[in-house]
């Protein structure tokens, strides 16, 4: 395999709606955070990667111009990648790979977005095509709403106890964000709440939906030397995978879902992972509605095909359980979308190095952290761990 | 200007107008001649053997030039639906509607419209009157303009 | 890890608005590098592409959209968003950690879709300084030609050459947009668009996708006889406000130097034998010397009279005419990359250049004056 | 220009709303005042026009807030003479990088108040080093063009 790299730091900014800062302040706030923690400052970095969801939605076109100031990529080398949803899984992938090859030692990875400036859901239907499919998908609830009536037939799952499930899944996370100092919504909700609030898609409701947030998020990936120069507690990569699948959203199998599966199996195979529900600690899904949190914990071999409500239910994924997932709250809580897949491996990287405070899953030691993107799509992986 | 958010905060409000103009290419061109004569135009791959519809002009997995044109099926199963009920900014197709998710017979992949003929009125009204696995048809609009609104909408069978 | 990687081959689509589905000619232009290397779709590694969503017909999520086209269809892949040249960076990066031994690395545009370049690049400025002065590339260009006129008394005769020694290569190369043979009085006398900066030394908008396999040294060695293999890149970026900035020192240098050294190149003036630059201004060409260290500060001028940039001279820049004959906003960086190594594998047709090319070199560049600059070294051994 | 192919047009239309933040929003109120504020890097010592959150060489929150001149010199300048997509007034129009004086960067604006068609006048006016000084429109809006240009001063 290639160059052993770590992730050295990370850095949020508080998220939510932030309209007190301009963009670039805001993007700057993450990389200052990135740098307090780990005593680096900007000299010291090779390379910088930065990326958020299309131009459509920044209303600046090709930001990382803009945020070249920002991001104290003056005089230094840059990379920009964006992969929709999964951009900031792609922006992690990115770092890792400018490290593993050699061409660099230390590489600042930055995801963010600004929702609240740009209009989520007229920029979710101009990534459909105008051909055809512009007219009828709705942005992403409708998307999910359909994959997800399709899961609940395919396995005969019983629509109460999906239902069910999934507000259990909504009434966890959102008391769960209370013990993440920067995620956006922290309500407490009863099952009740949620399976009574207003329906987005059916059978997709107000609360099985994440929010729009504004915010960014930094990470530093390393060399094995830098990183044991360093008296700083590294997460280490282990693995990493992605995988996409065909644009048009009726030609593939969206619930036995090839790309979901291909993609953790490469990560898996990668890190060594043969049972992962037994061998991983903590995970962060990207799970941007309820049910398609549960779909995940099948295609990633967490639960059996049609299992996942069942094991919901029995708290297998709550904090305490056998696999908590999403302990920070997750997408459902937070979700400035550039960011959002990469805060997901912050929030690994600070699970498997014990620096979690108040939502550490204690003794995790390996954890997995995923984006999700395009039109139901893309899936990507990055399997992080405290041991080299 | 300078105005005010909701959140009492400064912000500019401006809006993006471009234009874009995009070929269409022989394999749309052909089958949104279809659409004029009510016919769905799909083609079969030489290597896997699926039949895609809308047609392509290669197959995504084989990698090679689609070949036979057929016509597919206008009636098929339903298998996905959504309500939209809200209304966003330039939205194209004005709600309250239904998208439809169908295998239309004789295809090996999902096709997408509208679905209509039914009463609109909330999800608990619709909820009654479609549902995974039911029959539905196309119903083609009078007039046609060769893009993919000649049809106007799957409606239930019977 | 694998030590080396290689290109093993390229294809490109003509500058001309194609009357196909831009899918379709994706698909056409992945296929034909396919068939060259003798890969199956299956048989490739992972996809790298680079695309611009405002560049991209309108269909944001750019690489969502063409996933199928672009060969990805069950595979991993990731893309680059602006500068195309950064795609084949990240390809070389990919098979260095020896995940992959193949990478298709894509760089599309079909600028005939878009609206005006500069109702796009408008939207590089901030919204509430520069934008509201007006600012876009060629504002920005103009504002740049004019320092150099006026510092380094560059005159407006030797920008014009620039277009004419272009144009003029580009007669030779089948995919450029724009092939005619023109006179600097042609050049001078077009209309003043936004002065200094005539007409005809501004790039065009064109259609452009572009396709390369790269490979481990292991596979290049068994899919071609003639790799053209990797050796140094560099990148740098430059801070955001023109006004902080100065316009004629720009981050070139820095792009190259970083290219130069991991390259092993002490006198790119000698060791580079063929370079093809992103000059969407015909001022620029000449900057860009100074800057890639072929001359000293100011002396871009001077270079283009010496001959030695000509196509038969001492080192070749822009034999296939460069981004003035064609300029797929986009992918104009990997194009670049693409001729020089149809030149240094000899397959460049009627523009081939008339001597060995061991070393060769591929420039790009985004943003207001050059904000953005990235410099690969490719060559025979 | 019509295409001899089929074509479909479609439009990209989306609404943005802008976080000001403070310094713009100071920078901002300033031109309403007929204040152009610049402020100063701590670190480099650099007075930068418009003011900043940070520095962007040393990457240091700013310091000091300073009025700049409202008098500076051209240091390169562009005629635009036909019509563009985002084209602050109509064409002709000269845009100029202005160093004022006292401040350590350039300031993007136009140069206006002489006869933009009189080309001998022109490159009489409009050199490297002209000066220039700002001229204020009556009613302010609080945005860049409260500055409606700076015109040359002999």
């Amino acid at each position: 395999m290639a160059r052993a790299v770590a992730i050295i730091g990370v850095g949020q900014t508080k998220h939510g709606r932030r309209n007190e800062v301009t963009y670039p302040d805001m993007v700057r706030e993450a990389v200052q955070a990135v740098f307090a923690e780990t005593g680096l400052d900007p000299k010291d970095i090779d390379g910088i990667v930065c990326g958020t969801m299309p131009s459509m939605m920044e209303g600046v076109a090709l930001t990382h111009f803009y945020f070249a100031d920002a991001l104290g990529a003056v005089g230094k080398p840059m990379m920009k990648t964006e992969t929709c949803g999964t951009t900031g899984m792609s922006l992690a992938h990115t770092g890792y790979y400018w490290v593993a090859s050699g061409m660099a030692d230390l590489v600042l990875v930055v995801g963010s977005e600004k929702m609240y400036e740009g209009d989520s859901q007229a920029t979710m239907s101009t990534v459909m095509e105008p051909f055809y499919l512009r007219p009828f998908l709705t942005g992403a609830p409708g998307v999910f709403s359909i994959q997800a009536q399709q899961w609940m037939a395919r396995y005969k799952i019983p629509e109460e106890k999906s239902r069910e499930a999934a507000a259990k899944i909504s009434v966890d996370h959102h008391r769960d964000a209370h013990d993440n100092p920067y995620a956006h919504i922290k309500v407490d909700l009863t099952l009740e709440d949620v399976k009574n609030s207003r329906v987005i898609n059916y059978p997709i409701r107000f609360w099985d939906v994440c929010p729009n947030s504004d915010g960014a998020c930094a990470v530093i990936f390393a060399s094995e030397d830098q990183a044991k120069k360093m008296s700083l507690k590294p997460a280490w990569v282990k693995g990493l995978g992605f995988c996409g699948d065909e644009y048009w959203y009726g030609d593939s199998d969206k619930v036995a879902w090839q790309c979901a599966m291909i993609a953790a199996k490469q990560a898996y195979d990668l890190a060594g992972i043969s049972n992962p529900r037994r061998e991983l600690n903590v995970a962060e899904i990207y799970n941007p509605f309820t049910w398609i949190e549960m779909l995940h914990y099948e295609c990633f071999g967490f639960s059996e095909p049609g299992r996942a409500c069942d094991d919901v239910l029995k708290g297998v994924f709550a904090r305490g359980g056998e696999l908590p997932c999403d302990p920070s709250g997750g997408v459902l809580c937070t979700n400035p979308i550039g960011a959002t897949a990469l805060i997901r491996v912050a929030e690994t990287a600070l699970q498997v190095t014990g620096q979690a405070g108040a939502h550490q899953i204690e003794g995790a030691k390996l954890g997995l952290a995923h984006g999700l993107g395009g039109v139901s799509q893309f899936n990507g992986l990055m399997i992080l761990g405290s041991e080299l | 200007m300078v105005t005010l958010s909701r959140d009492g905060k400064p912000v500019i409000k401006a809006e993006a107008l471009v234009t874009y103009e995009l070929a269409l290419g022989p394999t749309w061109n052909r089958f949104f001649e279809g659409l004029k004569e009510e016919k769905i135009l799909g083609n079969r791959c030489p290597r896997c053997r699926r039949v895609l519809v809308p047609a392509r002009t290669f197959c995504p997995r084989c990698f090679v030039d689609m070949g036979e044109w057929l016509e597919v099926a206008q009636e098929g199963e339903l298998v996905g639906w959504s309500l939209t009920e809200i209304e966003y900014f330039g939205m194209p197709t004005p709600p309250p509607f239904v998208t439809a998710f169908v295998t239309l017979d004789g295809a090996d992949c999902k096709f997408m419209h509208l679905l209509g003929g039914i009463d609109l009125s909330g999800i608990d009204v619709v909820r009654k009157q479609i549902w995974n696995g039911m029959r539905v048809k196309i119903v083609w609009n009078e007039e046609k303009n060769g893009t993919i609104m000649d049809i106007k909408y799957f409606a239930p069978v019977g | 890890m694998n030590k080396k990687a290689a290109i093993v081959e390229a294809a490109q689509s003509p500058g001309t608005a194609f009357s196909e589905n831009y899918l379709d000619q994706l698909y056409r232009v992945c296929r034909e590098v396919l068939d060259k290397a003798g890969l199956k779709r299956e048989e490739i590694g992972t996809v790298v592409s680079a695309a611009s969503d405002v560049f991209h017909g309108g269909v944001s999520c750019a690489n969502a959209y063409y996933w199928d086209s672009g060969a990805g269809f069950l595979k991993s892949g990731t893309r680059q968003d602006g500068e195309s040249l950064l795609a084949f960076q990240y390809g070389v990066m990919r098979i260095l950690t020896g995940h992959y031994d193949t990478v298709l690395v894509l760089g599309i545009c079909k600028g005939s879709e878009n609206p005006e370049n500069d109702a796009l690049t408008h939207y590089f400025a901030d919204p509430f300084y520069q934008r509201q002065v007006g600012l876009n590339e060629t504002f920005a260009a103009a504002l740049q030609m004019r320092a150099y006129m006026t510092r380094h008394r560059v005159s407006e005769e030797q920008c014009a050459k620039v277009v004419v020694k272009n144009l003029g290569n580009a007669l030779g190369n089948p995919y450029a947009h724009l092939r005619k043979k023109v006179t600097v009085e042609d050049v001078l006398n077009s209309p003043r668009v936004m002065d200094p900066l005539k007409k005809m030394e501004c790039a065009p908008k064109s259609d452009g996708i572009v396709a390369m396999v790269l490979a481990s040294e292991e596979k290049a060695e068994k899919l071609t006889d003639k790799p053209v293999w990797f050796k140094g890149f560099g990148s740098s970026m430059d801070t955001f406000y023109l006004g902080d900035r100065d316009l004629l020192d720009g981050q070139l240098k820095n792009a190259a130097q970083r290219a130069y050294r991991m390259a092993g190149i002490n006198d790119p003036g000698k060791e580079i034998d063929l370079a093809e630059v992103t000059e969407p201004y015909a001022f620029q060409e000449l900057l860009w010397y100074e800057g890639l260290g072929f001359c000293g500060p100011g002396e871009g001028g001077r270079f283009l009279d010496s001959g030695a940039t000509q196509k038969d001279g001492r080192l070749p820049v822009n034999p296939s005419g460069g981004v003035l004959a064609m300029n797929p906003y986009v992918s104009r960086g990997l194009y670049r990359l693409a001729e020089v190594v149809l030149q240094i594998k000899g397959q460049a047709g009627e523009r081939q250049v008339d001597k060995k090319i061991k070393t060769g070199l591929a420039h790009g560049t985004h943003g207001f004056a050059g904000q953005f600059h990235a410099v690969a070294v490719v060559g025979t051994d | 220009m019509t295409k001899h192919f089929k074509t479909l047009k479609h439009n990209i239309w989306l609404p943005y709303q802008y976080a000001v933040g403070p310094v713009f929003n100071r920078f901002y109120e300033g031109l309403k005042e007929e204040k152009i504020w610049a402020n100063q890097c701590p670190a480099c010592s650099k007075m930068l026009v418009p003011p900043r959150s940070f520095c962007p060489h040393c990457s240091v929150d700013m310091g000091e807030w300073v009025e700049a001149a409202q008098e500076g010199k051209i240091v390169t300048w562009m005629t635009a003479n036909e019509p563009f997509f985002g084209q602050p007034v109509q064409p002709p129009l000269i845009g100029a990088l202005i160093h004022l004086d006292g401040t350590d960067c350039n300031f993007l604006h136009l140069v206006g108040g002489l006869d933009l068609n009189d080309s001998a006048a022109l490159k009489e006016k409009i050199k490297a080093g002209s000066r220039v000084r700002a001229v204020w429109r009556a009613e302010k809006k609080g945005e860049m063009l409260d500055i409606m240009y700076f015109q040359p001063i002999s």
